[in-house]
């Protein structure tokens, strides 16, 4: 069969998989799970297949990108299927988020700062989610703004499925009371900068129109100094480090951030030069903050194909070592 | 509509995934509608932003944002080539005042704060998020100052790494080679999970197997 | 290639691996994570019958030093019932008078505060404040402060020593520039990413094949940005001169009128003008991954030889430096973001690291008095590790025995480096 | 002429936004809002030149039926498409529900999201090639890369069980992270900082030029 013929046939299959599924899911069918048997064979399918690669390394054959693209596809779907929990242990930096959180008075102001898009929502909205939920739990109150012009939607989101919980329904929380969203404003870090002296002049109007002296809980809120503590969601520029540098430095703020795993390293030398409270990164850091909120979340979720996807790229490094060192060492360099 | 949507959305993920098999008809497709639309989207969302939101609306009370739109006429001016060259004003008014600006920025938050935050006595308590004073505190103290040192070193553009400089700065390149590392493998595990979202997203939100 | 052979060049390396793994296990081996500090009890219930509280005392109102002239700073004792744990006061409000008119509240702070600053004043105003403390169904006052105008500065004398120390630096980068004017010949170390550019453009001309330059996706107000375009100045000099084909796309508009610019001289400067088109280079999106899917499809049909990533990258970096090798291009890639570094040594053939990109321009132009720069950012360098050695030994020593005149340096040395506004 | 005005332009507003740091007294204190909202309007103008360079571009290549000529009306068409939806929907239109909004959140976020998400596979190919213990150095790197990944997933724990509380992969990330990592990070940022500084420098004295077409 020629190429195009497979991949013809590929695609087809393909199609026909999908259609099969979403005519299935419309007519009402529910979510699949593996039985911990179907699992463990999966699982052991998946090593005996890198052994095989392995030993297919060992005799010289270096396998191509494409099969490490198959092998990460499969350890990032597979296990979203399976039934199994992990204990996820605690690291220093979010247990002192957590306290700082935990030190504040009931009815303190939080200022919430959502500076991501949509494509870093998996790693952060989990952890958005969390954080609000613990800020309702502790009666403190909301304040979300975004750097980013999609964060104050990510904020509605999260909101949305905090506020749909029934220990929160009973809270019965009022917008512009307990929380307000003020929406986005251009000008990157000349916004946090500008905050320093008046919210108000960044944020005339919340993100539905109403305007700022009419919400109780900003009609007080001058600046920075009324806020006790702040939250920063960031996945970039602007974020975490305009958050430092403006709000931390020169005004004072109380901060906590919420990273995507890239920036985390670059946020402990803040962390450590006490410029900040404490950082969850990455998945990682949502998950643990989720089991310490007592609450299993899309982050406690996810981390077993995380921890999977781990395995498969380390297995990988070793796979593409053994070929290095078996093949010599100058020859191995000029090979993909 | 719902149905159609799903099935957009899920037909230009696929799209874009395709890439990785190899340069094909699909992904050509897929891109050229992503350029396209992100550029429409820019051009929107700087219309309304930037030039409605920060221009038109404040224009009468805020007399100095006609100083921006005379900048930014003056940068139009480049659709007309035999003048074209007055466009250098503005580029130059901005390339000077990034300069400005962030000589005095970075100069405080990446030296003069980084400099003040390693200054610390060797077995410091208050360092590092809330860890003790233990031997392990004390390594790693002279692990931060050293390390800060030798990576200094290695920055060196005016000596040859020869002789006892050329060993310090051969140590910067391990501390820094460290670095990397922790960082890479930090992200390995970021990039990870954004893939996650977007199985999530096909297994679960189109083709509901996911519970 | 026996496979003995191969095993003894294991050796080393895993001899060191496993001497990291020792040292490493050793080092965290007393590293106990933080036990958690639990925080204090809510607030105390409220009572029906009425509660006495104490009002806070002496509110001492003074100017916020070096501002425009609308700040000042109220500070106040809290009042004596205010207590960390079961305390009666509720919280604060602090009232203000403007020129004698009727005091309003303008403020609300929770328990335990002590100072407040007020921001948005004017410099031609009295203002007199005063503060009171609240319990759940009682108030205190305390007396008012005395009557203030915020005061306007010139200086902000806080950043006296940055701007010294700024000043030396600044100060030793012009000197040994107008040193190489002179003509002092100065040393600069080599670079290996900058050793390579000119080998990287010969090797696209000998292929007949493009050279691709991503300046990054910042815009034209980020340094990063401007050190990138300063090197495309070097780098389409030397095309200009083989007469190879460059090609560079954009994700600004600035940028690419900025570049257009850079280009243009270069090919002025190398004497063939006609050659200059300006669409070599071109926009395509403002936004990240709609141009790095452009800039994607660009090498895998284009395929260029040789590709230069410099300037400000995000998480595109390996996205592009991936695509770029698995086309067999040399690369040679920069940037000043710590995060972005370690793709682009996993995939690129050189890497300047932060420093050296913004060293890269002076160094590629090989002129004495760019070269004089990079002496000045080393006497930067020389005061940043000496402070470092100098105050870490310092506060050693005083966190052992306790000098007076050793903790008096450190203060200062502290002081210096410390950047308040 | 045209050489010497852009850069006394560069010198003086250098200079100026250099000062103004230490001026608190205004118009000082201002200037950097101003710059931020100028350059938002210098922007905002400026894409009008991107947008129709990309338009020039594609047209050319559609009118002489150069090679994939078809992708490139359909740039146009999808262009035009959220253009004429945008600037219709007026300056509330990303406020859900609006068709704008439709095109973003079914097809936009697709197509960025899964763009950035193919990075899990490119950073899992790129370890698999690059990551090799060549020397030393490259030893450090993947010695520190395999600790931190394995120590920041619980996977590292459970692997790491039989080592005693405080000893386990999840410490030793942590402490990577803290010192040798923070150390490297620093003088990383130093170093860049004084590349700024010195690089501002250059171009505010005019010794660096070529941004504005510049040469000797």
């Amino acid at each position: 069969m020629s190429t195009k013929a497979k991949e013809i046939l590929t695609l087809a299959l393909i199609v026909v998989f999908c259609l099969v599924f979403y005519i299935r899911k419309v007519s009402g069918g529910e979510g699949i799970i593996f039985s911990p048997l179907v699992s463990w064979l999966v699982i052991a399918a998946m090593i005996i297949s890198l052994l095989w690669v392995l030993v297919l390394t060992i005799k010289g054959r270096l396998i191509s990108r494409r099969v490490v693209f198959v092998y990460v596809g499969i350890a990032l779907a597979l296990p979203l299927f399976m039934p199994f929990s992990q204990k996820i242990p605690i690291s220093p930096e979010v247990q002192a988020l957590y306290d700082s959180v935990k030190t504040l008075k009931p009815g303190s102001k939080v200022l919430i700062s959502f500076d991501y898009d949509p494509p870093s929502a998996p790693e952060l909205q989990p952890m958005a989610e969390s954080f609000i939920r613990l800020c309702f739990e502790r009666d403190l109150k909301v304040i979300i703004m975004g750097l980013w012009p999609q964060g104050p939607q990510q904020a509605n989101m999260a909101l949305e499925k905090v506020l749909s919980d029934d220990k929160m329904k009973a809270k019965n929380l009022k917008y512009g009371e307990d929380y307000v969203n003020l929406g986005f404003q251009t000008g990157n870090e000349f916004v946090i900068q500008r905050m320093g002296t008046s919210f108000e002049s960044m944020f005339p109007t919340d993100y539905r129109g109403t305007s700022y002296d009419s919400l109780p809980l900003v009609r007080n809120v001058k600046n920075f100094s009324n806020i006790e503590y702040s939250f920063n969601l960031s996945a970039g520029f602007p974020g975490s480090v305009e958050w430092v540098q403006i709000a931390v430095d020169r005004y004072g703020v109380q901060l906590g951030l919420g990273n995507t795993a890239v920036q985390a390293p670059q946020m402990y030398t803040y962390l450590n030069a006490g410029q900040v409270t404490g950082i969850l990164g990455g998945m990682n850091g949502g998950a643990e903050f989720e089991s310490l909120c007592h609450y299993k979340g899309k982050a406690t979720k996810y981390m077993l194909s995380q921890s999977f996807s781990h395995m498969i790229v380390i297995a990988f490094i070793i796979i593409g070592n053994v070929a290095y060192f078996l093949s010599g060492r100058k020859s191995a360099l000029k090979k993909k | 509509m719902e149905h159609f949507s799903l099935w957009l959305a899920a037909f230009l993920t696929l799209g874009i995934i395709s890439f990785l098999y190899k340069d094909n008809a699909w992904y050509k497709l897929t891109e050229a509608i992503f350029v396209g639309l992100s550029a429409g989207y820019w051009f929107v969302a700087l219309f309304w932003d930037n030039f409605y939101g920060k221009f038109w609306i404040g224009k009468d009370e805020h007399l100095y944002l006609y100083v921006g739109a005379f900048l930014g006429l003056l940068m139009l001016l480049r659709l007309i080539p035999k003048i074209g060259w007055i466009s250098r004003w503005p580029l130059s008014f901005i390339v000077g005042a990034t300069s400005g600006l962030w000589l005095i920025n970075y100069f405080s938050s990446n030296i003069m704060k980084q400099v003040q935050a390693t200054i610390m006595p060797l077995f410091s308590t208050q360092y590092g998020a809330g860890f003790n004073a233990e031997p392990a505190t004390i390594i790693g103290n002279l692990v931060i100052v050293f390390g800060t040192f030798t990576g200094l070193v290695y920055f060196f553009f005016s000596k040859e790494h020869k002789g006892a400089f050329g060993y310090t700065a051969k140590m910067g390149i391990w501390v820094i080679m460290i670095t990397f590392g922790a960082s890479f493998g930090y992200t390995v595990m970021s990039r990870m999970s954004l893939f996650i979202g977007r199985i999530d997203f096909l297994l679960g939100e189109w083709l509901g197997m996911i519970l | 290639m026996s496979f003995k052979k191969n095993t003894l060049t294991v050796t080393p390396s895993a001899f060191s691996f496993s001497l990291l793994i020792i040292i490493f296990m050793t080092a965290a081996a007393s590293v106990v994570s933080a036990s958690a500090v639990s925080g204090p009890a809510g607030p105390p219930e409220a009572d029906t019958v009425e509660i006495v509280i104490a009002s806070p005392t002496s509110p001492v109102v003074s100017d916020f030093k070096y501002d425009d002239g609308n700040s000042l700073i109220l500070t106040w004792v809290p009042s004596i019932d205010d207590l960390p744990v079961g305390g009666k006061v509720l919280g604060y409000h602090v009232y203000r008078s403007d020129n004698g008119g009727e005091a309003k509240k303008i403020a609300e702070l929770i328990p335990g505060s002590n100072y407040f600053k007020d921001d948005d004043l004017y410099g031609d105003t009295t203002y007199v404040y005063h503060v009171v403390a609240r319990s759940a169904n009682s108030r205190a006052a305390s007396i008012n402060t005395e009557a203030i105008q915020p005061r306007r500065e010139w200086v902000n004398l806080n950043l006296k020593y940055l701007f010294l120390i700024a000043l030396i630096i600044a100060a030793s980068v012009i000197y040994f520039i107008e040193t190489a004017k002179r003509g002092k010949k100065l040393f600069v170390r080599k670079i290996a990413g900058l050793e390579a550019v000119d080998e990287a453009i010969g090797r696209a001309t000998e292929m007949g094949r493009s050279i691709l330059f991503i300046p990054g996706i910042n815009d034209m107000d980020d340094v990063q940005t401007l050190a990138a375009i300063t090197i495309l100045g070097r780098v389409s000099r030397v095309v200009a001169d083989y007469d190879t084909k460059i090609r560079m796309p954009v994700a600004r508009s600035l940028v690419m009128t900025a570049a257009r610019e850079t280009i243009k001289a270069s090919y002025m400067a190398a004497g063939r003008p006609d050659a200059y088109n300006d669409d070599m280079v071109n926009y395509i999106t403002d936004e990240q991954f709609g141009y790095v899917a452009a800039v994607d499809g660009i090498m895998v049909r284009e395929k260029p030889a040789t590709i230069f990533l410099l300037g400000g990258f995000f998480a595109e970096s390996l996205i592009l430096a991936e695509t770029g090798n698995s086309v067999g291009a040399i690369q040679i890639a920069g940037t000043a973001r710590p995060a972005q570094l370690p793709f682009f040594i996993a995939a690129c053939d050189f890497t300047l690291i932060g420093e050296e990109l913004f060293a890269a321009s002076a160094y590629l132009s090989g002129e004495p008095k760019q070269l004089g720069s990079l002496k000045g950012q080393d006497i930067g360098k020389g005061i940043a590790m000496l402070a470092i050695l100098l105050g870490v030994l310092l506060s050693t020593i005083a966190a052992v025995g306790d000098t007076e005149t050793i903790t008096e340096i450190l203060k200062f040395i502290t002081k210096v480096f410390t950047v308040t506004n | 002429m045209r050489r010497e005005i852009p850069l006394i332009i560069t010198g003086v507003v250098g200079v100026g936004f250099l000062i103004q740091y230490f001026i608190p007294h205004a118009p000082f204190s201002y200037m950097s809002d101003w710059f931020s909202d100028w350059f938002s309007i210098v922007g905002a103008c400026a894409i009008v030149l991107g947008a129709l360079n990309l338009l020039k571009i594609s047209a050319q290549k559609a009118i002489k039926r150069k090679k994939d000529w078809v992708y490139s009306l359909v740039i146009i068409a999808s262009f035009l498409l959220i253009v004429i939806v945008g600037l219709l929907e007026g300056k509330d239109f990303r406020v859900a529900g609006t068709n704008f909004d439709w095109l973003y959140n079914y097809m936009y976020i697709p197509l960025s999201a899964t763009m950035f998400a193919i990075l899990a596979f490119f950073v899992a190919s790129a370890s698999y090639r690059a990551f090799r213990a060549r020397n030393f150095e490259a030893t450090l790197l993947l010695v520190a890369a395999f600790f931190v990944m394995l120590g920041r997933v619980p996977v590292g724990d459970v692997i790491s069980n039989f080592m005693p509380e405080g000893w386990r992969l999840s410490n030793l990330a942590s402490w990577v992270m803290n010192y040798p990592q923070s150390a490297g990070q620093r003088a990383i940022m130093i170093g860049i900082g004084l590349g700024i500084v010195s690089t501002s420098l250059r171009v505010i004295l005019g010794i660096e030029r070529s941004h504005i077409g510049g040469g000797k």
